[in-house]
């Protein structure tokens, strides 16, 4: 043998014992680390979990605080915000499907739909209709102003979401993928200022078409008190879903779906394989951009207020939905969307704390979700290479 | 190369701003007899060399050459959530600005800057009105917060603030000489609505909302303990998120203790969002009761058919004196608005920057060419202002800085207008 | 030549949409206005005169003519005539157009500002530069020409030979000087350069100060505060890997024990400062552990969300009517009593920059220690491949869990400070905005290193008051100016450069003698 | 008796209905060097991956020195003197060469945060030591002239090396290596070989190794394991397997046995 020494090794058979003896020691004390680790977490869920049960039993069983006609009230309320999230949600969980980024001004491009739905109205309430009364075109046509409100919201936002993924975000491709977060902070902080200095940062109401009143509603009877089922909210509710179930046979079943899901797998075999890449993501914006403003418009119906602030709360919402349920899953956003309504508006009543700890119940369910379920409620649908 | 270019040109970009930026500052006033701006003014000011006779203040004096503008400060916040306020109180106190005149031949000019809302931009923005000689008074900060961080920088150079909406009540208890507010006290509106709501409305159930905010918390928490007080029943008091459009859930656990009426405290903002929702959520009989944050114009064409019965406490104003209809139109021919329709403070940011104008033209002295308005003296004008009669309210300054200390008119809304309640 | 006027046209309806907006959000009156005011008019009022608009006009029309040239260096001159004059031309006629518009409205009184807030009579006699409606849009067509073609003819100029043989002159000149000055500071008068550099930071560092005055020492004590929180949150993200999105809230729990330590109101413990700091720090770290236990397993966006929420849910619950009692509630806590040193009290701006000059040296120096030490080496590991570092024996649990303490640790460190420095904190301070600040500028600046989170802070912090002047623009400029600056720069201001190790000297003599490869 | 670095007993892997690794045995004696062959998708790397903790086996043990690496957590495995490279390279790739051999010493380092900060003397030797260690095995792989480089640029076969110097700098007694010659032309390939053989002679490392290129197996294993469809099908020296039938069948598929039989004759011929 030639001089070992000069090389930092344990030579041959030599200090073989001594290592063991101290790979012992390691050994006691990181079991007892993975022990510990191990445990917390199931620890954790029974704990928060008993702590649940027993608050659901004081308040649901002990107190009895609230009759079924509340729960129906606050299970309504929650399904049709809950809508709107999961709409909202599709657009980022399409785009962090495709680029794995968050596209953090996702929000503003729904408030700029919002804005188009409402100055339709307007324009729509407007224009004189002959007839006895004279009427306006709102409420003449309710039907057809509905429709074309949408598919103005919806132009506006998909133009929007279109421009920006060709100004802010195309360059930055190949970029690390904290840079394109930042840029669309910087847009969503500019299409917001944008809308605050067009538009004034005054409160504006949404008018709505007489069949569409905001406050009215079938009434039913539950528990001996009226329960409103609003028009408005019944309207957004079946519309979201109408349009998640369209997007979802698009992907699953179109080219357009065909080429989303391959690009997302693999930008590059994908276009090895005769995907146009870049106009691939370029409509997942359009379509994105869409559905935000087919929920902005619907937002503008049911709440009657827009804006230029209005995008930013539920955009964050809803990019939480679209993690709670798993990201880049869009039966997961569908999901994520609605426990997430339903948590804000039934959470707190049952389990007694304050409405204005919503936020707080809300975020800590998608803690304990992710704790458990690092991937989301549905587990997410993103390709290996990214990860 | 490229990042030498790029930072070439962000650097030149950058100086080209500062430059700018101190042009504006510096260009203002020739002189300060005494620099009230730097550090050592706070301590050496009396001494002020050379001060001409004129000027004999502890603090020294604001000197405007002729064609200076004599600038009153604002400190809003103009961007973010909360913009609406700071523009349009803004755009207020500029009406008041025109409205002002002149002294002499020199005038009046707001300079707004944007703190938005939160103390580091207060004291950001107090730092830079105390070092523009120009700036005699601040008609400001809007927030509390942005307030509580800006008092203690003004109070060392001697610039008095007259803030119309700041409503945190611990801003008035620090001993502050330069902090005055004409916004209404939570104390005295809560309790005297606690009252009126449960002697004359007659109601024995209250839910208490209130919006989070420190002015609404402050306010919901003294209606709920004097209506206790008076023998009532708070069955719920609740505080929504701000900022939101849908507050079913949280009306429809407070429609579930049946209450005979809700307290409100906060903006129209959520005001008239609770009210449109209470309809559809089974508290469709209860009186909505709010505050002074929820009076305006806004209100009624937010709520329509369903604010109709809605109550609301403001300052005891003739509410449609000559002046506020004058200044109304002025408004909207301005700035293309209703006057209240993006806060409800617009008339009281009038009044503050007006009421800043008159102190200033109480103390001001001219001589040999040059205005001089000195700093003590003003603080204790604004400190000493009686019976000065705005456009929302009469207002009298005590001792501590509160200057409207009046009982509130309850109004309720009748036919789709505003009316004096019994 | 087709695709040359194609481009151009695109070009010009992207610049005419752009000024179509501009005029709507009426920058051409807030332009024109700082231009009055830099030309010496004191008191320009709302609408400034009309030389001043047409000036923005040319202006306009410059930027439409550089911009239509911008990447076509090699065409000729006739060519770049025409694709400048096309552009502007487009667009042009776009803003012509709306002011068509706007004629309208102006002849036939419209009251469109429930609209358009801005189009008010006035303002659009101003933008018609108070002609006629007719020679208004025709004078402004003509500005937006003249102003392209002063662009295009500066343009060929600067690309002229004799003019870009000067140019590489005086480049040349400049990389000569900076080559010999590094070569001077890297080699063998290494260690007096750094001494020079030392002092001549020092004696800035002390002297400066005193001569601002306490607007731009508040302005940049701000930014000092956001250096450390830079340093603070690049041990987590620019090390360690993880994107934590609620890192405000850690600067939240070292205000708040500061102010609830520390102010009459509501407790009334008076503490002192320095107590309160330390303590702050503490609990800011117990936090980050705590934070991080139950979420180790979370990577990438997921952290990003879940840390979110976790800055939302401090505030929510700072602000709530549950912990009012305790935190002040909404009022947040007032009357925060400053540091004393040696009796000294501090009570000007100045004193505290000296404060947050220390903070920053602190952190700095503590972030290079680790960054160079064993542990750095070992975040590296993790934000490049976790699973990698975990079978290459890193412990990135411990490790994870260390960066976000240690980061946590330095926004409480700031957060303590900033809260003295106030006086006041409230709950408001601490929303979602501020952690998205922190994080913008440890990437505008360059991920990783101190010279780039400094720069970044400075361009953060310091970019929106310097933007004061734009008044309720400044927020629009600040978020294209981020747009613009990922777009050209997205490695950061400043990157990072991984450091060089040499061998150990020794080393390579006794290799020499005792090494020779052998194969048995 | 043979001192057994590494018992698998019995170890099987289920992923969802696909059983990747089932019932394999092998013994593993200190100082050789120990090939597994298999066709692709025979279960090597899922074995690897078991042994080496990225899996926790769903049957049968693994004893590393006796101890069972069972459930342990791979950094522990590295630290108890275990260490691997990977099939397809996963090196630090915007770290320096140097900082990802000096990332590889880690489990052996005793500095704390805390020493870091404050630079003590121990903190201070250990970075020397480790430095020059690191220094010394980039000298062993021949890439001492690249230790400033950029991880991620380096040519491909440096990428492999390094990362054999990564996973030597925690002193392992056992080292797994997954197709170090993938991709490598065969003056490359002759070169690794070259480095693995004086790994195994030089430092008494023991030697798990992945390989597809037979000649390179062949030529430097002691004894050899073939996987198919997750089986171990046979065992043995170099010979006895280049004769196995149903290795040959593995690789050839129905009736390959007699093709190689009629080709080997052919060529003895």
């Amino acid at each position: 043998m030639n001089d070992p020494s000069s090389l930092p090794l344990t030579p041959k058979g030599k200090n073989n014992l001594q290592t063991n003896t101290n790979n012992a020691v390691k050994k006691i004390q990181s079991i007892q680390n993975s022990k510990f680790m191990k445990l917390l977490r199931p620890i954790l869920g029974v704990v928060v979990s008993l702590y649940i049960v027993f608050r659901l039993y004081q308040v649901l069983v002990v107190q009895h605080e609230y009759g079924p006609d509340t729960w129906t009230r606050l299970l309504i309320s929650g399904l049709i915000i809950g809508g709107v999230y999961a709409l909202i949600a599709i657009g980022y969980t399409l785009v962090y499907g495709i680029l794995f980024m968050i596209n953090f001004a996702h929000g503003e491009v729904m408030m700029f739909g919002a804005y188009a739905g409402l100055y339709s109205f307007w324009a729509f309430k407007i224009i004189p209709v002959a007839g006895n009364p004279p009427t306006n075109f709102l409420n003449a046509y309710p039907i057809l102003a509905i429709i074309l409100a949408f598919l103005i919201g919806m132009t506006v936002s998909a133009t929007l979401g279109y421009f920006l993924e060709k100004i802010a975000y195309r360059p930055l491709r190949k970029a690390p993928r904290l840079v394109p977060l930042i840029s669309a902070i910087g847009a969503s902080i500019f299409l917001q200022n944008a809308a605050m200095l067009l538009f004034s940062p005054q409160l504006r109401d949404v008018t709505n078409p007489e069949i569409l009143r905001r406050g009215a509603g079938w009434t039913i009877v539950v528990n001996g008190s009226n329960v409103v089922l609003p028009y408005t909210g019944v309207f957004t509710f079946v519309l979201s879903i109408l349009l998640l179930v369209g997007l979802y046979i698009l992907v699953r079943k179109s080219k357009l779906g065909r080429a989303m899901r391959a690009t997302a797998l693999d930008k590059k075999t994908a276009a090895l394989m005769g995907v146009d890449v870049d106009s691939t993501i370029s409509r997942t914006f359009i379509i994105s951009g869409a559905l935000a403003g087919a929920a902005g418009v619907m937002w503008g119906l049911h709440n009657g207020l827009v804006y230029y602030f209005v995008g930013f709360i539920p955009g964050i919402k809803a990019f939480t939905a679209a993690v709670l349920g798993g990201i880049g899953n869009i039966p997961g956003a569908m999901v994520g969307g609605l426990v997430l309504g339903i948590v804000e508006s039934m959470g707190p009543a049952a389990l007694g704390i304050d409405f204005q700890l919503k936020d707080v119940l809300s975020f800590l369910i998608l803690i304990f979700v992710l704790t458990f379920r690092p991937s989301g409620l549905l587990g997410e649908v993103l390709s290996e290479e990214k990860v | 190369m490229k990042a030498m270019k790029f930072l070439a040109v962000f650097m030149v970009l950058a100086l080209l701003l500062a430059a700018c930026g101190q042009a504006a500052a510096t260009e203002a006033p020739a002189a300060t007899e005494a620099p009230a701006a730097t550090e050592a003014a706070a301590t050496e000011a009396p001494a002020a060399s050379g001060a001409p006779e004129a000027c004999a203040d502890a603090l020294g004096c604001a000197v405007f050459a002729a064609g200076d503008v004599i600038k009153i400060g604002m400190g809003a916040p103009m961007t973010g959530g909360n913009a609406s306020y700071g523009i349009d109180i803004s755009q207020g106190a500029t009406i008041a600005m025109t409205d002002a005149g002149n002294i002499d031949g020199w005038t009046f000019a707001l300079d707004a800057q944007d703190d938005g809302g939160t103390a580091e931009g207060g004291a950001a923005v107090a730092n830079k009105f105390v070092a523009d000689p120009a700036i005699v008074a601040v008609a400001g900060h809007i927030f509390s917060g942005a307030t509580a961080a800006a008092m203690p920088i003004y109070e060392k150079v001697g610039i008095p603030m007259l803030s119309p909406s700041a409503t945190n009540p611990a801003l008035t208890t620090t001993g502050s000489t330069v902090f005055n507010r004409i916004a209404f006290t939570d104390l005295n509106q809560g309790n005297n609505a606690a009252d009126y709501i449960f002697n004359t409305l007659k109601v024995k159930k209250l839910a208490v909302l209130h919006d989070g905010s420190d002015y609404g918390k402050g306010l919901a928490d003294i209606v709920a303990a004097q209506f206790v007080k008076d023998g009532g029943e708070v069955v719920i008091e609740q505080a929504i998120t701000p900022g939101e459009t849908d507050y079913t859930a949280v009306l429809s656990t407070v429609a579930s203790k049946t209450p005979d009426a809700v307290y409100f405290g906060g903006y129209t903002a959520e005001g008239a969002v609770l009210v449109n929702q209470m309809k559809t959520t089974g508290l469709d009989k209860a009186i909505f009761f709010g505050c002074d944050g929820t009076y305006g114009e806004d209100f009624l064409t937010r709520t329509g058919a369903n604010g109709e019965g809605a109550y609301a406490s403001i300052a005891p104003a003739s509410p449609d004196s000559e002046a506020k209809t004058k200044f109304n139109a002025a408004y909207l021919e301005k700035f293309g608005k209703e006057a209240g329709s993006l806060s409800p403070y617009t008339w009281a940011g009038y009044d503050a920057a007006a009421a800043l104008a008159a102190a200033v033209k109480q103390v001001a002295v001219v001589a040999d060419g040059k205005l001089y308005v000195p700093r003590a003296a003003l603080v204790a004008a604004v400190r000493g202002l009686t019976n000065y009669v705005g456009l929302s309210g009469t207002f009298s300054c005590q001792s501590n800085g509160e200057c409207n200390v009046d009982k509130p008119q309850f109004v309720v809304v009748k036919d789709g207008k505003w009316t004096n309640a019994q | 030549m087709k695709t040359l006027i194609r481009q151009s046209i695109r070009t010009g309806i992207t610049f005419g949409i752009v000024q179509v907006f501009f005029i709507l959000i009426a920058f051409n009156t807030m332009i024109g206005i700082m231009l009055a005011k830099v030309s010496g008019i004191k008191n320009p009022g709302e609408i400034p005169a009309p030389k001043f608009l047409i000036a923005y006009t040319i202006l306009m029309g410059l930027w439409v003519g550089i911009a239509a040239l911008s990447k076509k260096k090699s065409l000729p001159a006739g060519q770049k005539l025409v694709a400048g004059f096309t552009a502007s031309l487009i667009s042009a006629i776009l803003v012509g157009l709306l002011e068509i518009g706007m004629t309208a409205i102006l002849v036939n009184k419209i009251f469109i500002r429930d609209f358009l807030t801005v189009l008010s009579f006035d303002f659009i006699k101003a933008t018609l530069f108070g002609l006629t409606p007719s020679m208004g849009i025709l004078v402004t067509i003509g500005c937006i020409l003249l102003g392209s073609l002063v662009g295009v003819g500066l343009n060929i100029l600067s690309n002229l030979h004799a003019v870009q043989e000067h140019w590489k002159k005086d480049l040349a000149f400049i990389k000569n000087i900076s080559e010999k000055v590094q070569y001077s500071i890297h080699g063998k008068y290494h260690l007096i350069w750094q001494i020079v550099g030392i002092s001549l930071l020092a004696v800035a560092v002390i002297l400066i100060p005193m001569k601002w005055g306490s607007y731009w020492n508040y302005v940049f004590g701000t930014v000092g505060l956001y250096v450390i929180l830079g340093l603070g949150l690049n041990i987590i993200v620019g090390l360690s890997g993880q994107l934590v999105l609620g890192y405000i809230a850690f600067f939240a729990i070292g205000a708040y024990t500061m102010a609830l330590l520390n102010a009459p109101e509501p407790h009334n413990l008076m503490w002192g400062f320095w107590p309160a700091l330390l303590l702050g720090v503490v609990l800011s770290a117990l936090s980050g552990l705590l934070l991080g236990l139950p979420i180790m397993r979370l990577r990438g966006d997921y952290l990003a969300i879940v840390t979110l929420g976790f800055g939302e849910i401090i505030r929510i619950l700072l602000k709530s009517d549950v912990l009012t009692n305790f935190t002040g509630g909404p009022r947040g806590i007032q009357n925060i009593h400053g540091p004393s040193l040696f009796g000294k009290p501090f009570n000007s701006e100045v004193d505290f920059v000296y404060l947050i000059i220390a903070g920053v040296i602190l952190a700095s120096f503590v972030y290079n220690r680790l960054q160079q030490s064993r542990t750095g080496r070992a975040w590296l590991a993790i934000r490049e491949d976790e699973t990698v570092a975990r079978a290459s024996g890193v412990d990135t649990i411990k490790y994870k869990l260390l960066a976000l303490a240690i980061g946590a640790a330095f926004a409480g460190l700031a957060g303590g400070i900033y809260a003295s420095r106030n006086q006041f904190t409230g709950p408001d301070e601490h929303a979602l905005m501020a952690s998205i600040n922190v994080l913008s500028l440890i990437i505008v600046g360059g991920m990783g290193n101190i010279p780039g989170t400094i720069l970044g802070a400075f361009t953060l912090k310091g970019l929106p008051e310097i933007l004061r002047e734009f008044a309720n623009f400044r927020l629009l400029a600040f978020g294209a100016l981020l747009v613009f600056m990922m777009l050209s720069r997205p490695e950061g201001l400043i990157p990072s450069h991984r450091p060089k190790y040499s061998k150990p000297k020794e080393t390579a003599a006794d290799l020499q003698k005792k090494e020779v490869p052998h194969d048995k | 008796m043979t001192n057994n670095i590494i018992q698998v007993q019995g170890v099987s892997k289920i992923f969802g209905g696909l059983t990747a690794v089932n019932n394999v045995n092998l013994d593993i004696a200190e100082g050789s060097i120990y090939s597994i062959i298999g066709p692709n998708g025979a279960g090597k790397t899922t074995l690897f991956n078991c042994i080496s903790g990225f899996y926790v086996p769903d049957h049968g043990t693994v004893l590393f020195q006796g101890l069972v690496l069972n459930g342990r957590s791979t950094d522990t495995v590295a630290s108890l003197g275990l260490s691997r490279t990977y099939q397809n390279i996963r090196l630090f790739s915007n770290l320096t060469a140097i900082e990802n051999v000096l990332v590889g010493q880690q489990p052996r380092l005793k500095e704390t945060w805390v020493e870091s900060i404050i630079r003590t003397h121990r903190s201070k030797n250990e970075e020397k030591t480790s430095l020059e260690e690191g220094f010394k095995w980039l000298d062993f792989v021949g890439l001492s002239e690249f230790a400033d480089s950029i991880a991620g640029d380096l040519p491909y076969g440096a990428q492999r090396r390094l990362e054999i110097a990564r996973a030597l700098g925690s002193k392992p007694s056992l080292l797994l290596l997954d197709e170090p010659t993938a991709g490598m032309n065969p003056q490359e390939t002759l070169e690794m070989t070259a480095l693995i053989r004086s790994l195994r002679d030089k430092f008494n490392i023991t030697i798990i190794l992945i390989e597809h290129d037979m000649h390179v197996v062949m030529g430097i294993s002691d004894y050899i394991s073939v996987l198919d469809f997750g089986n171990k099908i046979a065992e043995g020296k170099p010979e006895e397997i280049q004769h196995n039938e149903s290795v040959i069948e593995a690789y050839l598929g129905p009736g390959g046995a007699a093709l190689a039989q009629k080709y080997r004759r052919k060529k003895a011929s």
